[in-house]
């Protein structure tokens, strides 16, 4: 690596450089937090519909047992993570940006860590793959870089497209967050084992490995790991915000470009984090489910930032005690930097998909005031997704949403490198996710009128029916009256009968 | 050819229908809100001058001079013209809905957009050739159609700033205007000699 | 430890880089600097009391036009764009320029060609390049009267006082100096005249081109190579990009190099274009505005392309002696035109933005 | 003169016989705007707007006689979308919206006269005779018919509460310097 090379390194033409923060956090060997006394585990850790708690309060449960399972095709069970008493079923602050409630289940500690019955097993390769699909879904394995997405759901998509190449994401673009940094020192073996399940899995015939190259220890120890294996190749690649999104590192890795509205199965690659990949290793050589994960405790208001194991359920406030707190933190950060969301407080249970918690001081949460927009198109140099964030903010300003999605908007996957090298500090991020949401809102709107018109229709339709069915029903009775009549006109005296309510008018 | 380029070129820039002979204004003011429709209104207006500046030379020079019917000139061309705004609009309306829709009342207009008269009068008056009449019309509806798409691309624009209330609307579009005039007055005296 | 509250949700991403507007703007004034302090050097005290009217007036334009809106001053005054507006303008214009050309022409800078749109980032049209423009329509003699360079410690340079009786109108102008023209306006002239170019120039009187800018031109524009280098500075920091300036020089010396081959007799020299005139500072500092230009590569370089083609069209056969100004301006309407069609291409879509075919 | 009489007519006669013709070619049936204006009406046909059904409000806010703000239950929304599609524009700081609203049975105070069921629009009440009644909240359309049949007011007409799934961020707030426009 001369001079030469380091001024004429080649990055991608997209994306940003940030500061990436990760020392000394990512230096700090891996910590297991002490067992929480309480646990509060969402129902919603995941994309698709929320898990349906299983178990009562007052019941006793093992860690590892399920107690809330899978709802629907996208979805995924959610198991205790210790042994203990449940002591509420209720909603908690979601990790989320609203700061909504959401059900959770809250688990009183016994302190005894007991696991529940595993069924490990000693060779996967040897089970079908559909076996692993349903093992790993039982045991809630979830991706872990973010994205939440049901990790089986994925494998089965994987087969039933022919995916022929498995891509590790081993990126972590994200500054300040290193647990995948760290799971790939740490445990090397576990990650290429479990990408091994899962090339095996999907019917994969190679995988490589993309890692950022400001990362040459996990570099070094996956190479070792893999070296036993021709089909699993690590691959550095440079480090660029946001070279973690599936897109831009599946076209860095293999040249190939994901099509709009297209899953990246279609072109024949699937994307899943080491992080899974250890997971799938857990689920299945061990039996273990998905209940705890490592998480990043990082910024500028902690003394000892470092990378934590700890129970799925772990509320923050217990995180940042372990990792010690110097005074009030300027802000809560779940997730990295650039994608991450604020807290509201720290009582916020962490999730499956909690890669890290960082704790910003008043100079890292400093907001600047945003100003006018000078149309100087950095955020059009920096978007990954070759957008001009500058013309859809402009639009949704002047709440020209429809305009907005004609430059791209259902493109714009979010990464927040627009807003990064924004020199007026224009918050476009929160623009293009008002205006997705909002889309989305109008979208649900005329569902729902559809929906209303149809059930106003059926209710014309059941209106008409009933008098018709009444007015039948008038005739019918009519008639058998007359014939009763006429029965015993035959018998006796006919008597002159009127008709005291005509069909017609008992119809209306 | 030489001449009949520079024509193409004088007449679309250097005495710009609209900026320097200030013809056309009501389009111009009117049909500028987006770029799809004012491109769609410059070439249904192209399309009308064009056919009635050769609609209207063999009219002045088949029956008007012949016949000595000068005075019946204003009254037939306006006929013609008519006429030919009837077809573009019918053809637009079959072709091209939307752009119909968005141009409203301002596709019969074009009978009256006084670019189209102007342009007939002036050829007549000018006794030029027919093939010149007929690039003098193309040209200068060219940039007709230019100038209405960079005042509608700058109206875009204006439409998402956030303008002082005073000068939103027509006071900020006139400006506009007249900032567009200023610049094309480095045109003014450009000659190829 | 329940962390600060804010009023509202707060949006990712929760870093910033170090880019401001501010420093924008700081970083560009700097690179006008050498340009400038030559100017002054050149032509004396008269220039430095124009420079500061033309910019205090534009500062002052944008001040009253904020009261008038009952909008914070100081806050958008810092910004700087006003300052570097007024002071681009100041560059362009003649040196020794009456004072009132300077303040009407700040003034309208700021007010018609900016405030009026909303502000910083809202104008359609380079508002130096406005006034400019204006003020040469409106008073086409004294904004086409140049002076000979008169460096400020030569032995005929007017001192302070002088300088201040100049600019403010009070002292006719006798001085010799005043006669001088531009190369451009020389050329045409004699052209006019019948006196072709390889005579007019081989002629003693002829005005010279320099590359340092010892000759008679605007205020800050003479220099090619201060100005250059301060455009180099702007390239290194990525307050600019290449684009533009390279389209824009690129294409005139492709058409002066052209015209020039088939008859240098009538057609300026490659290097005369280059050097000379507003190019240098029109294709650094003033095309290369974020506002009024286009904001993708492709855009740029088609935008900096127009501007140099119309420079040289509106030099060599227009009305005018100098074009930049005139380009500028007819290119910045032509900016919205341009964005529409150089859309970048998004990932995953073609170029009209209909989904790539899924090749596995 | 007869000539000018002559020369005139033939003008007119050819231009209107190739108009005719043209008129011929280029025929397009007319859309209806009043069935584009009734599909983004909700259709509930729920009366609030004094118009009987939608679609008597859709041909009337197509002919003008109705403003497009006519529609209490599609609120902002539908007058957006309806000033776009006639080409109007609106003020909407005017038009009152709480956004979507749902009607809610106070359970304790119901006491089952199934008078609300019968005037609901979509069918969205359910309940027997002397049956505590509910609402499906996602059949209602919030129109309101219902509160003022219910003799003991134990409907009510509340605003329907966001959860996580349906949370949408705010729009971010102009710049500060634009504030005081």
């Amino acid at each position: 690596m001369g001079i030469f090379e380091k001024i004429f390194r080649h990055h991608p033409p997209w994306g940003v450089h940030p500061d990436d923060h990760k020392l000394p956090a990512a230096n700090a060997p891996l910590r297991s937090l002490p067992l929480p006394a309480l646990l509060y585990v969402p129902m919603q850790q995941h994309v698709g519909s929320p898990a349906r708690p299983v178990v009562l309060v007052g019941q006793h449960v093992l860690k590892g047992q399920l107690i809330a399972e899978a709802q629907g095709n996208v979805s995924a069970p959610v198991h205790a993570p210790t042994s203990g008493r449940i002591s509420a079923i209720g909603e908690v602050t979601a990790p989320h940006p609203s700061g909504l409630a959401q059900l959770a289940i809250t688990i009183a500690a016994d302190g005894a860590d007991t696991w529940c019955e595993r069924l490990p097993v000693d060779d996967p390769f040897a089970l079908a793959p559909e076996e692993i699909a349903r093992r790993t879904a039982a045991a809630g394995v979830v991706g872990l870089g973010g994205a939440t997405f049901p990790a089986a759901v994925k494998f089965n998509l994987g087969r039933r497209l022919k995916v022929n190449t498995l891509i590790v994401n081993g990126g972590e673009c994200e500054p300040y967050l290193s647990s995948d940094d760290r799971i790939m020192r740490d445990r090397a073996a576990e990650v290429v084992d479990g990408l091994r399940i899962v090339m095996y899995a999907i019917g994969a015939r190679e995988a490589l490995v993309g890692i950022e190259d400001n990362k040459p220890q996990a570099i070094a120890a996956m190479r070792v790991a893999a070296a036993a294996f021709g089909n699993v190749q690590v691959r550095p690649v440079p480090a660029r915000y946001p070279m973690g999104s599936d897109k831009q590192l599946i076209q860095t890795l293999t040249g190939k470009e994901v099509p709009a509205d297209a899953r990246a199965a279609e072109v024949g690659v699937l994307v899943h984090n080491v992080s899974t990949c250890a997971a799938v290793h857990r689920a299945l050589r061990r039996g273990e489910p998905l209940v705890e994960r490592i998480v990043t405790l990082n910024g500028g208001a902690l003394t000892r930032p470092g990378n934590l194991l700890a129970p799925i359920g772990t509320p923050v406030v217990d995180l940042l005690r372990f990792a010690g707190v110097s005074g009030r933190p300027a802000r809560l950060v779940l997730g990295g930097p650039m994608m991450g969301i604020v807290l509201p407080h720290a009582r916020v249970p962490i999730v499956k998909g909690a890669s890290g918690i960082l704790a910003f001081d008043a100079a890292e949460a400093h907001v600047a005031e945003a100003g006018p927009c000078i149309r100087c198109g950095s955020c059009t140099r920096a978007c990954p997704m070759g957008l001009l964030p500058l013309e859809m903010a402009s639009r949704i300003g002047a709440d020209d949403l429809a305009g907005a999605a004609g430059f791209g908007l259902s493109d714009c996957i979010g990464c927040g490198c627009c807003a990064y090298v924004c020199p007026s500090h224009i918050p476009l991020v929160q623009y293009f996710s008002y205006a997705k949401g909002e889309l989305s809102a109008r979208e649900r709107s005329k569902l729902r009128n559809d929906a209303t018109r149809r059930l106003a229709e059926e209710r014309v339709a059941r209106l008409e029916r009933e008098a018709r069915e009444k007015a039948a029903a008038a005739a019918r009775r009519k008639a058998e009256r007359d014939a009763a009549k006429a029965a015993a006109g035959a018998a006796a005296r006919p008597l002159p009968v009127r008709i005291v309510k005509p069909a017609s008018e008992a119809a209306t | 050819m030489t001449a009949y380029l520079l024509l193409l070129l004088s007449t679309a820039l250097v005495n710009n229908v609209v900026l320097v002979k200030f013809l056309g204004l009501c389009p111009f003011m009117g049909v500028s809100r987006n770029m799809d429709s004012a491109l769609g209104m410059g070439l249904a207006t192209t399309f009308v001058i064009t056919l009635a500046c050769a609609a209207t030379w063999l009219l002045e020079h088949w029956l008007l001079a012949p016949f000595d019917l000068g005075y019946l000139r204003i009254l037939t061309f306006i006929l013609v013209i008519a006429a030919t705004v009837q077809f573009v609009e019918m053809v637009v309306k079959k072709s091209a809905p939307a752009l119909y829709q968005a141009l409203g009342i301002y596709l019969p207009l074009i009978t009256t957009n006084c670019a189209v008269l102007g342009l007939a009068l002036l050829t007549a008056q000018e006794k030029m050739s027919f093939l010149r009449s007929l690039v003098y019309g193309f040209g200068s509806a060219l940039g007709f159609t230019l100038v209405l798409l960079i005042f509608a691309g700058l109206r875009e624009r204006l439409a998402l700033a956030r303008v002082p209330a005073a000068f939103a609307g027509a006071p900020l579009s006139f400006i506009l205007a007249s900032l567009l005039s200023l610049a094309f007055m480095g045109f003014a005296g450009l000659s190829f000699q | 430890m329940i962390p600060t509250r804010h009023a509202g949700p707060v949006a990712a991403p929760h870093a910033a880089s170090a880019g401001t507007v501010p420093r924008v703007m700081l970083w560009v004034s700097a690179a006008l600097l050498p340009a400038t302090l030559f100017g002054f050097w050149l032509y004396g005290w008269p220039a430095v009391h124009l420079w500061w009217v033309t910019t205090g007036s534009a500062i002052l334009g944008e001040a009253f036009c904020l009261r008038l809106m009952q909008k914070p001053v100081a806050p958008v005054l810092r910004d700087g764009s006003a300052l570097l507006t007024g002071w681009l303008l100041a560059l362009s214009l003649p040196p020794w320029a009456p004072w009132w050309a300077g303040v009407i022409g700040g003034l309208f800078a700021t007010v018609i060609g900016k405030q009026v749109f909303g502000g910083l980032g809202q104008n359609l049209f380079n508002p130096a390049m406005v006034a400019r423009v204006m003020l040469l329509i409106s008073f086409p003699v004294p904004m086409t009267l140049w002076t000979a360079p008169l460096p400020m410690l030569s032995a005929n340079a007017p001192g302070f006082v002088d300088g201040l009786r100049i600019t403010f109108g009070t002292l006719p102008a006798t001085f010799d100096a005043m006669s001088s023209a531009t190369l451009f306006g020389y050329a045409r002239s004699e052209l006019s005249r019948g006196v072709d170019l390889l005579q007019s120039l081989a002629a003693t009187q002829a005005p010279t081109i320099s590359l340092l800018g010892e000759r008679a031109g605007s205020l800050g524009e003479t220099s090619s190579l201060l100005i250059a280098a301060g455009g180099l500075l702007l390239l290194g920091l990525r307050i600019i990009t290449w684009h533009i300036p390279f389209a824009m020089l690129a294409t005139i010396a492709l058409f002066a190099s052209l015209m020039h081959g088939i008859d240098p007799a009538r057609y300026l020299s490659v290097g005369i274009h280059l050097l000379s005139g507003a190019a240098m500072l029109g294709a650094f500092f003033i095309a290369t505005d974020y506002v009024t230009s286009p904001n993708t590569a492709v855009g740029q370089l088609v935008f900096g392309a127009g501007v140099g083609f119309l420079t040289y069209v509106i030099r060599t056969w227009g009305g005018y002696p100098e074009g930049v100004a005139f380009a500028v301006l007819l290119m910045n309407a032509l900016t919205p035109v341009i964005d529409r069609y150089t859309r970048p291409r998004i990932y995953g879509r073609d170029r009209r933005g209909a989904p790539l075919e899924i090749d596995p | 003169m007869w000539l000018a009489i002559f020369s005139l007519t033939l003008l007119g006669t050819l231009l209107g016989l190739a108009l005719g013709l043209a008129a011929k070619r280029f025929h397009v049936e007319a859309s209806s705007i009043v069935a584009e204006i009734e599909a983004l009406m909700p259709g509930s046909n729920c009366g609030q707007c004094g118009f009987a059904g939608c679609p008597r409000a859709a041909a009337a806010i197509a002919d003008g006689s109705a403003p497009v703000t006519v529609c209490p239950p599609g609120g902002k929304a539908l007058a957006q979308m309806l000033a776009a599609r006639l080409g109007i524009s609106i003020d909407l700081t005017s038009v009152a919206d709480e956004g979507p609203q749902i009607a809610i049975v106070a359970e304790d105070i119901c006491i089952g006269c199934c008078r609300c069921s019968k005037v609901c629009p979509t069918d969205a009440i359910v309940g027997a005779a002397k049956q505590i009644h509910n609402v499906i909240r996602e059949a209602c359309t919030g129109c309101g018919n219902c509160i003022d049949r219910c003799p003991t007011e134990a409907l009510l007409l509340q605003p329907l509460p966001v959860t996580v799934q349906h949370w949408v961020w705010p729009k971010p707030a102009t710049v500060v310097i634009a504030l005081a426009v």
